[in-house]
């Protein structure tokens, strides 16, 4: 448990936020695709935790970056904490992404709010000096989130794609993921993604067709983010396994479509 | 440590606090070791297990309501052996610590009962009393479907008592409660725990679909409280044997309501996700409510409401 | 009016819309007259009254509780005869104005109903339906004393059955429900209200005491929703009589779980307090949300969940 | 139903505060004895309103003050209301004091929080020229209200007691109105209290003994305040009459005690 304050709460897209709080340990220890389980007050009647993942961690700072969408009431009242206010959360959450040893390439997949957790990732590749090529997608331009950030990351963007055509390519971002994997997925030795679900397990079907290690980062409804409920399992080819504790990231052939 | 004497002997066992923890909602402890002494607790009660391992129901397993939670998680479990060996050498330290573990047996029919019954008691010597779970409304056989009426409640009693010498404790379902209870307890059983969750339903009324994967769920939280208190003193008033309160504690205030209505020890459920230390913050809580109302053991607070 | 027709057949009563409010949360619909149109509702339902005046309950009579509230009334009322004569006048102008009233029927007996429903159909001709209430949690006997099993509950509406050529609902109390349906729908009832109050408890924990005057309470409120969403769906999988829904509605969207699930009306209760003019911005916010479905007629939405 | 505004919200003695409100129309209309019935946001678990007498309405400012005690959640999120934030209320509800006609002289009791209702009769006597005597009580000098106010109203006031003895007669204010119905109650043709419920039972007894009509402000648990619900009921010699619509005043005669 951290208590944390909130540094800055600011829109970044057409119903997307970041938020930055200062929570000094976590910084030091959160990994690229673990996530946190934070406390939202302001709702009597709503109890339960949101699960969030983070886009970066700055250690020396001890801040940490969540992006989150406003979708319901929890992310709606989070969307009015202002500078100043305090609450709590759980974390690091889960495991993250496990980059393979040896890994030449990486091509990272990330649909709408799912970029997050995938320029964590993007920024420890750099880190590493392994280079990466990304396609990211979004219902629109105005929700698009994360070009910059992967940009100044170092990638090479291969494609950006909205669901409308109002940016970038029209349609899907997996349709480029799917044609690199198709023509040099030789070159790969990893593919990383998060979004919606059906995006998730296009990805994981090319990657699996051109023979490359893909890893997805999954969501479920969480009520407790560490291991003790079971409400947020993911059936894999071993049986069902909580999203929480041997996820949100998982190796996409072990998971059930 | 205050002044009041917070032991209670529960269907048998001594616990050292009134405090336990409601099954599924509490992992099997040691998933709570980071966040709290768990050997502060006078017992826990560990997740639904059956003989064989269960997956459980599909996504999505819950939804948030006003006031409270909705879980069809189905009891999704190892099967005994599994639980046993994974979580044995913690619950087994857990115990010596002075903590006891009430092991929560599943089944879906009166067969599979005695089978899990049969593993737990073999496998689980460590444990101080197991817990039959015939309430689950998250599955299609056995659960609330053999609990809810005296005959099929008294069935899967009948045929569990003779496999341990261990107290039985039995897990209620929120219906026709005072003549199940009675039921139970000329079956033999040595404690009731009441209650389990309350079948709900959350419809998304732009899909026209369940919120969950099955039409109905189990209910949890803060909601289900001034419901659970009535019934935990309509079975108090029914039967002699111990009885454990359940539902919507998140508070020692809310503790000592289940404590008053009769009920010898009280488990913490949805509270634990809320806050991972809820359980211990709540025995605090409880032991400074029973200093106030100066009495030297909480025993002579159980069933001390006055009509 | 927006373009999809709100009318509903309820129990052979044409509702110009399907809402309708709770018994003992609209007094006799004149007290929200300051608040809101009342003719715009497709019913209202009156406060229970019996063949004779009685007092109620002693004082407190109301507690809150998280998400809700609890109250002991004990079903006080003026008596079939005064009802009459002082809502009488304002009932029989809503009726002309297009707003059924149903009159709720009270009793301590099975003979007490009788009287109560003869005198209800002789002085109150402008009645559209009466509801024969066996759910009542704060009397001692009448009420969910005799509502609670099948045979109870059947043989009120035996008796009641050849008072009145109306159409006559029955407000059940929430336990055993299909069965009790089923028992009902046998002796004839036309439609059922689903659900009363669930009986709950709150002790004071400082003076052991219950927070109002009786150890038990019947809760209202948005935490008996998802409760009672569910158990309408039941009813409504049970008996082919329609069903009116009952149960913490608060909003548009909760009216349409009720919907959704089989209801064919639905009753407003403890939100009227919260806002008196809760029920018509209900019925505006079902309107919207029916129009949103891109149907033609509330009716094809009535049971179109999808399990 | 009123929107209004809260003009301020001050503490004025140990746990009870002054909240002014900006609501014109009521502050035209509401009659000494009558109540609101107080939306207060802020905890969505609790949804009923607060019912809350005033103690003065300026009609030209279009202000109400009332005054109440932080004895649980509710007030105690009344209490937080700032200076600026919006609400709504019900009201003016019930039946106020009935002053009876040629009343030479009135003697007002009041009690801890019941002082605020008797605030408002005596400036309503004041303004009819008709002279009264006042009692007023408290557990404590430190939540004592209403002895400046009284004052300026213009009575003499002939007593205060606090149930510690720490500021005024030491015991109940009911002695001193006890001994005065007594001793001169022919002098009296109307007495008014309001307070905890056995002190009103108390003075009641003493009017009736003294022959002076008496009327007393009650409090019920009230779920709606107009009429709808039946939780406010008070037993009367001629039944059960709701507290929000023929009460909160009553005729002491009337009530069952
Ligand atoms: C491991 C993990 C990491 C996540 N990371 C992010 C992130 O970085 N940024 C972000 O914007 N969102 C993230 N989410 C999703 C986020 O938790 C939900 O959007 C949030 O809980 C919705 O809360 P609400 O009260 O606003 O919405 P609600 O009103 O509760 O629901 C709105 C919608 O969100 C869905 N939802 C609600 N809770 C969850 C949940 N726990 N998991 C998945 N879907 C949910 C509901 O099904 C519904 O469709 C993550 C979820 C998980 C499990
Ligand atoms: C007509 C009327 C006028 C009132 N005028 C005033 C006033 O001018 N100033 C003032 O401070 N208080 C007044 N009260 C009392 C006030 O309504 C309660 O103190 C308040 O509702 C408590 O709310 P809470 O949530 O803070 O307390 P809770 O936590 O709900 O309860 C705290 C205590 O207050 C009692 N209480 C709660 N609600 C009521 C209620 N509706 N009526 C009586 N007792 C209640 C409870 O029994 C409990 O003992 C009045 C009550 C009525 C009925
Ligand atoms: C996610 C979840 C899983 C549960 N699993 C079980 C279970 O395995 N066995 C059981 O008897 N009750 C189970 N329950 C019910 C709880 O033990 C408890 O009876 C119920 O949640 C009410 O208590 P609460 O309101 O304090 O949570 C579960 C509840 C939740 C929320
Ligand atoms: C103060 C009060 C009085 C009630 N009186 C009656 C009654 O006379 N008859 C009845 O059938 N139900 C009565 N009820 C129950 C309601 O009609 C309704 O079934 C219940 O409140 C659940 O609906 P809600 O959550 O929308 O309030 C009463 C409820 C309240 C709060
Ligand atoms: S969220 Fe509770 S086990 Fe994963
Ligand atoms: S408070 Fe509802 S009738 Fe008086």
């Amino acid at each position: 448990m951290h208590d944390v304050t909130v540094v800055s709460n600011e829109p970044i897209a057409d119903g997307v936020y970041a938020l930055v709080i200062n929570a000094p340990k976590l910084a030091q220890t959160i990994k690229p695709g673990q996530f946190v389980n934070i406390a939202v007050p302001g709702n009597a009647m709503s109890l339960l935790r949101i699960p969030l993942s983070y886009a970066s961690a700055d250690a020396e700072a001890g801040t940490v970056e969540i992006w989150y969408a406003v979708v319901g009431d929890g992310t709606e009242r989070l969307s009015q904490m202002k500078p100043g206010a305090k609450t709590d959360l759980l974390g690091p959450g889960g495991n993250g992404w496990t980059i393979p040893e040896g890994c030449r390439r990486a091509l990272l997949v990330a649909g709408g709010i799912g970029v997050p957790p995938v320029l964590c990732l993007a920024r420890e590749l750099a880190a590493r000096g392994i280079p990466y090529t990304v396609s990211i997608g979004a219902a629109s331009k105005g929700c698009l989130v994360g070009e910059d950030e992967f940009e100044a990351a170092g990638a090479p963007v291969i494609s950006v794609a909205t669901d409308d055509g109002s940016y970038g390519y029209h349609g899907f971002c997996t349709a480029a993921a799917e044609q690199v994997l198709e023509l040099e997925g030789g070159e790969f030795d990893y593919v990383a993604a998060c979004g919606p679900e059906p995006m998730m397990a296009k990805v994981a079907a090319a990657a699996a067709k051109a023979g490359v290690p893909c890893e997805v980062s999954l969501e479920r409804m969480m009520s407790c983010g560490f291991g003790a409920c079971s409400t947020c399992a993911v059936e894999t080819t071993s049986g069902m396994k909580g999203a929480c504790m041997c996820g949100p990231v998982f190796n996409a052939e072990e998971v059930v479509w | 440590m205050g002044k009041v004497s917070m032991a209670v002997d529960f269907a048998g066992i001594k616990l050292k606090n009134p405090i336990n923890t409601a099954a599924g909602t509490f992992g099997q402890g040691w998933q709570f070791m980071n966040f709290m002494d768990v050997s502060e607790l006078g017992a826990i009660t560990t997740k639904g297990c059956a003989a064989e391992p269960w997956p459980g129901n599909p996504k999505p397993r819950m939804t948030e309501v006003p006031g409270g939670m909705m879980n069809s998680v189905g009891l999704q479990n190892p099967g005994v052996r599994a639980f046993a060996e994974e979580s044995g050498p913690y619950l087994a330290d857990l115990t010596d610590k002075g903590t006891a573990v009430i092991c929560q047996v599943a089944g879906h029919s009166v067969e599979e009962y005695v089978a899990a019954l049969e593993l737990f008691d073999e496998l689980c010597p460590w444990a101080a009393a197991f817990e039959i779970n015939v309430s689950c409304p998250n599955i299609s056989a056995g659960g609330a479907a053999m609990g809810s009426t005296p005959e099929g409640a008294a069935e899967v009693m009948r045929a569990c008592r003779p496999v341990t010498k261990k107290p039985l404790l039995v897990k209620m379902a929120p219906v026709r409660l005072p003549e199940i209870a009675r039921a139970l307890e000329a079956e033999g059983a040595d404690g009731l725990t009441v209650i389990n969750s309350i079948p709900g339903m959350a419809i998304d009324v732009h899909t026209r679909r369940s919120k969950i994967s099955r039409p109905t769920g189990g209910l949890s939280g803060p909601l289900l409280h001034p419901i659970a208190v009535r019934m935990v003193w309509e079975v108090c008033q029914a039967v002699d044997i111990p009885v454990c309160g359940v539902g919507g504690v998140m508070t020692g205030e809310d503790a000592a309501e289940f404590i008053l209505a009769g009920a010898t020890s009280v488990a913490v459920g949805m509270a634990s996700f809320v806050d991972p230390a809820a359980s211990v913050r709540i025995l605090h809580e409880l032991e400074e409510w029973a200093e106030s109302q100066g009495v030297s053991s909480i025993n002579e607070l159980i069933g001390a409401f006055e009509c």
